[in-house]
């Protein structure tokens, strides 16, 4: 009697979170999941601050790619500027963090205003592109000026200060306040590994909520806009709308990210927004798979942790290895490694009932 | 002899099967056409003759020779001259820029025919300089049917020539198929739903349903536009 | 006189201004007009044609000359990246993307491992141009000229070549220029290779003006792209007018607000002519 | 660390192998023992006492648009190292050398775990200020000695923070010395960011005290290649001599276009020469007329220099003329903050991080490639001398004194850092290491007078 609702609630859930428009809808797959779960709340107590603190970054970054690939990967618009949303909430976050960390003792006003505010400019910018019938590579172009225009206005900011924050040009808005927890008076400040906690727990938050979005209705919309954009016009959904409410909530993450991003270094600077910085989540999602979720993670934790590895081996070869990744992947695997990985993997054990890939086509900007 | 040949071809897009087991002949210096509805099968099956789509199984036989797995290029080169259903000229070359295109078609011709095209569609030599894409619909179909021919190909593809187009041109293109047939001595194969342009130009009739060839209609059937019209009414 | 002189002024800052933009987004326009794709690499290319300008600089080759062994030399190494990575994804627009981006990663890391942090100058040539109180760098002017050789060049490569026609046919419609006999691959090939050695020329025309890093080709790939972007498809009229109009906008933006008035003007252009015109200044003159 | 390996193979020095992995296994023991939250002492347990190897980290880019110069520091602190045959008190020096690549949050990370894992006894790092500020606050909320030894405006009041290096109110030699021998009508061409419009300031008042003023100040964005404009400007304003604060390869294009146009102005510079040897890369006579001052010029006609140019570029032939480079400023002080460091560990005896820093704020004292260097324990910069470079017709380089007269000496001798900072920082009566100060100071306009 008393675990007659448990199952019935597990099934209930994994309703909501499965389907077909994202990887790992078996069981196994949430063994799986629990296990790297689990995994990740038990590190803490294995390994170091240093390590804590590096992976907690991480974190964030596969949040950014989360953004980017439900932007790019399954709604088609391809966000080249996403780093400039990530860039303005993580100003934004510092701006109001500093200013506000000595009035309210804690953030969660900041980290609501690096939301706000960049989901208001990223609608401004939206409805600009999508009432504008601007499509395809133009918006990843227009973004990525956005972005680039964005860094050349930052770096000149010597001595401006906003609020009780100092923008400091190229140098960066350093002081910003770490994540607190609990609200006015009652605020704490986090440690490192509460830090780390919380921002895990977050990131599997939003991991789960873009599963349920993406396989609810509104999931399935955005995948017709990809696919066939005035087929879905013609079908009598209102695509820049749509468009334009995919492209700022996902913005409104990536800001929510920066945030994170900014609490966590107590420092921002305006390379966030510049052309190397603006490429790097690209490459994540293309490397891992651009319509899926889990790729990707996986691939933004893969390819930080790589490179934070090689930095240590003091060589100038860094790049030559990411870039020759970059090349590979996109030569002999252009749906990504996660995808790759899993179709072998389902060759070998015969295991088909997942999801159904044949009549997706190459998501095209 | 039979200069095209199709057996047992299954085709279709992506993993959607259209063509089920054709197998045809189309023998040298022959004009035949295939009726059938709307989304029979008919362009699918020029596409892949022309080798714009790949047979999932099946052979395609060009002058005694597979073709099969040779790319649209390659079918073209060897001989096969195709004008497509929507015409699809390019429209920002100008007339004589896309005869030039067309030249590339039957590799070992050793002249190209511009003049007797313009000769046989005199309002193209008119147009010569005039970009392609600002002309009516019915000189595009000229020009397209031009475009295929100037490099004399053995075969030529016909797509639903007379759709979209004044009547008055249609039978102006029907009449110059046939001349081209005779002159030339190129074999053609098209596809049609305009009963009179069919029964006015072909010598044999293939019959598609769903995929499936279920009739060939000899020359005296072809005048029965009763037998016709059942085949091709929507 | 003092007019005169503000003339020539604004005339030579225009020209230069314009020799900079279409010679940075020529060799990209001619690969995105046709091809359809994106090489972000491009500025990686303008730094091979210069380094290679220099080395043939170097080893005695007179300058003009030098010029078109590094546009040579761009050119074949653009043919071996076509042949090994590109042509494996025409029509994959953002592939093609990651991929050329990972490749100037490569580059701009081999480069500054094999020459170091900057590499052998050439001296500007021709000296001064002077007029009453107005003085400019020769080689300026004759840059700007040589960007409305280069057009012309391409001009005639398109209209009177096989390859030309064949390539227009293709980026027009490739199904059909298929069908009709065009070996599209080859043609995607040859225009790789033209599209690279008009970026090694770039970089070779570049070369006596600025510092050979192997970074140097970010400072022109903004400026490509947003040409490319504003020409749209288009690769003759769409580049020349961009240049062109782009430059109207920074000329006048840079002598009032200063160079980064100039910098700060040309992104914003940029987005508002993509605003009122999605496709570029293609779109107004290609109507099909 | 692979490379780790390898330098001290290669050096043939003593059974290394075996101590880096009695070192990583030593570090596996503390981490399973559960010493997580090591905290703000982390900075004193790896040099403690006597035990184990001495290790020094070395933060300097050696990939990305700086990769030369944090190759060309690597290289100063692995040839002393080496002649020290990587041993200090008697004990074996590790050293671990990371690659930010130009990267803030890698340069985040990397201190951290210099830090926090592989317990350094010291750190030497950061190009731009924007590396530094970025891991400052890690260095100070860890407590952990840093020395930054790039040039730059000037302004970090920092207890962890030790700097050798030129600042822009060191350089006021040149300012003085270009209103004198030119004229008072200056155009400041200004690099877009902190260290341009700081520097300008600074350059600003020295010059107004002089009577002379800028007839224009123009920032340029960094990555600018293109100078049309600018050169109409000049021409238009017609100064006696033009300020450089051109940072950056593109930037440095100016100088070629200029020559090219016609512009035939003296240039006073406090960004060039020194730093990133405009007149080794460019052909004579681009940057014949430049007058530059800095603390350090490969030319500096001391013994002590030449003997130390002579070996740098012996063991790396790259930094030749003939190779088409030079001993740049960033080397020199590479080696002059590692010279430091020594100094105060043999001093103080020991490692351990307060002890060694009270033997810096002792006010160290040695000769150098550059000449006799003092460290200032209140301001935590060093005192150093400032020579004033002519850039010849044929790209030799002269120096000159306060007239123009060829002189082997140095143009101005003890220069401290400015007045203005020296009133607010004062590391020694108002900071502790328990209770630092840890600022970073610009003037504002106004501040300086």
């Amino acid at each position: 009697m008393t675990d007659a609702g448990g199952p019935g609630a597990i099934a209930r859930l994994r309703d909501l979170l499965e389907g077909q428009n994202t990887l790992g809808n078996s069981t196994r797959f949430w063994y799986g999941f629990l296990v790297v779960v689990g995994f990740m709340f038990v590190y803490p107590f294995l390994t170091n601050p240093f390590v804590l603190k590096v992976n907690t970054d991480y974190f964030v970054w596969m949040i950014l790619a989360l953004s980017l690939a439900v932007v790019w990967g399954y709604t088609g618009i391809f966000n080249f500027g996403q780093t400039a949303f990530f860039g303005l909430g993580a100003y934004t976050f510092g701006i109001v963090g500093i200013t506000l960390i000595e009035v309210t003792g804690g953030t969660n006003v900041a980290i609501l205003a690096a939301v706000v505010v960049t989901v208001l400019a990223s609608a401004l910018l939206g409805y600009f592109m999508f009432y504008g019938r601007i499509r395809g590579l133009y918006v990843a172009i227009l973004t990525l000026a956005v972005a680039l225009t964005g860094n050349l206005i930052l770096v000149r900011t010597t001595n401006t200060t906003i609020g009780a924050a100092e923008l400091g040009g190229n140098n960066g808005v350093t002081g910003i306040p770490s994540l607190t927890l609990g609200g006015g008076p009652l605020s704490v400040p986090l440690g490192i590994t509460a830090q780390y906690y919380l921002v895990a727990l977050l990131l599997v938050a939003t991991y789960l909520g873009l599963r349920i979005l993406l396989n609810s209705y509104y999931g399935y919309v955005l995948l017709a806009i990809r696919e066939d954009e005035d087929r879905t016009r013609m079908l009598g959904y209102d695509v820049r709308k749509l468009k334009l409410i995919a492209f700022s909530l996902t913005a409104g993450l990536a800001g929510f990210a920066g945030a994170l991003h900014a609490a966590w270094g107590n420092f921002i600077d305006p390379t966030v927004m510049g052309l190397t910085a603006a490429s790097v989540p690209i490459i994540w999602v293309t490397v891992g798979g651009r319509d899926t979720l889990i790729g990707p993670l996986v691939a933004a934790y893969a390819l930080q942790s790589i490179s934070t590895k090689l930095s240590t081996v003091g060589s100038g070869y860094t790049n030559i290895f990411l870039g020759a990744v970059f090349v590979l992947v996109v030569l002999f695997f252009p749906d990504g490694l996660i995808p790759a990985i899993v179709a072998r993997w389902r060759e070998r054990t015969g295991d088909g009932h997942d999801i159904d890939r044949s009549n997706t086509t190459e998501a095209e900007a | 002899m039979s200069l095209l040949e199709l057996d047992a071809v299954n085709a279709g897009y992506g993993r959607t099967p259209v063509l089920h087991d054709i197998s045809m002949e189309i023998h040298e210096g022959e004009i035949v056409s295939l009726i059938g509805r709307n989304g029979a099968g008919k362009s699918t099956l020029m596409k892949t003759i022309i080798g714009l789509l790949t047979p999932t199984s099946g052979e395609l036989t060009f002058a005694g020779e597979s073709i099969g797995d040779d790319s649209p290029e390659r079918r073209a080169r060897r001989g096969i001259g195709y004008v497509p259903q929507d015409k699809e000229i390019f429209p920002r070359l100008t007339v004589h820029e896309n005869l030039k295109v067309g030249r590339f078609v039957n590799e070992t011709n050793e002249r190209a025919l511009f003049e007797e095209m313009y000769d046989y569609f005199p309002i193209l030599d008119e147009r010569r300089n005039q970009k392609a894409g600002t002309m009516s619909g019915g000189e595009q179909q000229m020009l397209a049917v031009a475009r295929a021919l100037v490099g004399a190909p053995d075969l030529l593809l016909l797509d639903e020539p007379s759709e979209g187009v004044q009547p008055t041109i249609v039978e102006e293109i029907s009449d110059i198929v046939q001349e081209i047939n005779r002159d030339i001595g190129t074999t053609v194969f098209f596809v049609e739903q305009n009963l009179d342009f069919t029964i006015n130009t072909t010598e044999r009739c293939y019959v598609i349903e769903t995929g499936e060839l279920v009739n060939e209609l000899p020359p005296d059937d072809l005048r029965d536009s009763e037998v016709v019209q059942r085949h091709i009414t929507v | 006189m003092a007019v005169v002189e503000s003339i020539l002024r604004f005339l030579v800052l225009l020209l230069s201004f314009f020799g900079t933009l279409a010679l940075a987004g020529l060799g990209l326009a001619v690969i995105f007009g046709i091809m359809g794709i994106i090489n972000f690499a491009h500025g990686e290319f303008i730094m091979i044609g210069a380094y290679s300008t220099s080395i043939a600089y170097g080893a005695g080759i007179p300058l003009a000359g030098a010029i078109v062994v590094g546009g040579l030399t761009t050119g074949a190494f653009g043919l071996v990246v076509e042949r090994l990575l590109i042509r494996h994804m025409y029509d994959r627009l953002i592939d093609t993307l990651v991929a050329t981006w990972g490749l100037s990663l490569i580059l701009t890391q081999a480069v500054q491992i094999q020459f170091g942090g900057t590499f052998g100058s050439i001296p500007v040539p021709f000296g001064t141009f002077q007029y009453a109180g107005f003085s400019a760098s020769m080689y300026k002017i004759v840059l700007g000229l040589t960007a409305l050789g280069l057009f012309a060049g391409t001009y005639a490569v398109f209209t009177q070549t096989t390859y030309g026609l064949q390539a227009r046919a293709a980026m027009q419609n490739k199904e059909m220029a298929r069908s009709l006999g065009v070996d599209t691959g080859r043609t995607y090939m040859l225009t790789f290779a033209f599209g690279s050695v008009l970026s090694g020329i770039a970089g070779g025309l570049f070369a006596p003006l600025t510092v050979l890093t192997p970074t140097m080709g970010s400072e022109y790939i903004v400026e490509a792209f947003v040409t490319v972007i504003v020409g749209g498809t288009n690769v003759l009229i769409g580049t020349f007018g961009a240049a062109l109009s782009l430059g109207l906008i920074q000329t006048p933006a840079s002598q009032l607000f200063g160079t980064l008035g100039g910098r700060v003007a040309l992104l914003v252009t940029t987005i508002l002519i993509i605003r009122v015109l999605p496709e570029g200044i293609s779109g107004v003159v290609t109507s099909d | 660390m692979s490379r780790d390996v390898r330098k001290r193979t290669e050096n043939g020095e003593k059974d290394s192998q075996n101590a880096f992995n009695r070192r990583n296994f030593l570090k596996s023991v503390t981490v399973s023992a559960g010493a997580v939250s090591l905290g703000g002492c982390t900075g004193q347990i790896g040099g403690a006492d006597g035990e184990g190897p001495i290790t020094i980290g070395t933060l300097y880019d050696n990939s990305g648009p700086l990769g030369f110069v944090g190759k060309g520091k690597d290289a100063a602190t692995e040839m002393w190292l080496e002649q020290q045959e990587y041993e200090l008190l008697g004990r074996e020096v590790e050293w671990i050398d990371y690659n930010p690549a130009g990267d803030n949050t890698k340069y985040k990370n990397l201190t951290r775990k210099q830090i926090q894992q592989d317990d350094v006894d010291m750190i030497f790092g950061a190009l731009l200020s924007s590396n530094r500020e970025a891991l400052r606050p890690i260095v100070d909320e860890n407590q952990q000695l840093f020395s930054y030894n790039d040039w730059y405006e000037g302004g970090v009041c920092d207890e962890y923070m030790v700097i050798n290096t030129t600042l822009t109110s060191q350089q006021r030699p040149l300012i003085d010395f270009m209103v004198e021998n030119f004229g008072s009508d200056y155009y400041a061409l200004v690099a877009d960011y902190n260290y341009g419009r700081v520097s300008n300031r600074y350059a600003r008042h020295y010059a107004r005290e002089n009577g002379a003023e800028p007839v224009n100040e123009e920032f340029i964005p960094l990555d600018t290649s293109e100078f049309g404009s600018t050169i109409n400007r000049i021409r238009e304003e017609d100064p006696d001599w033009i300020l450089s604060l051109l940072v950056g390869s593109a930037q440095y294009s100016f100088f070629k276009q200029a020559e090219s146009a016609g512009i035939d102005l003296p240039y006073g510079s406090l960004a060039n020469i020194a730093g990133t040897y405009e007149h080794v890369s460019f052909d004579p006579p681009v940057m014949a007329d430049t007058y530059s001052c800095f603390s350090y010029f490969q030319e500096i006609p001391t013994e002590t220099n030449q003997e130390f140019v002579e070996n740098f570029q012996e063991r790396n032939p790259a930094y030749t003329k003939e190779e088409g480079g030079y001993v740049f400023l960033s080397i020199a002080d590479a080696w002059n903050a590692i010279r430091f460091y020594w100094n105060a560990v043999e001093n103080a005896g020991t490692v351990d991080q307060e002890a060694v820093l009270a033997e810096y704020e002792n006010g160290l004292e040695m000769d150098s490639p550059k000449g006799p260097v003092t460290f200032n324990g209140e301001t935590h910069h060093a005192t150093q001398n400032m020579w004033l470079a002519k850039v010849n017709d044929d790209h030799s380089v002269s120096f000159l004194d306060m007239d123009g007269e060829e002189t082997e000496e140095p143009i101005a001798e003890n220069v401290q850092t400015s007045e203005w900072f020296r009133n607010q920082c004062n590391l020694v009566d108002d900071s502790s290491w328990d209770e630092p100060r840890t600022e970073y100071l610009t003037p504002d306009e106004g501040d300086l007078g």
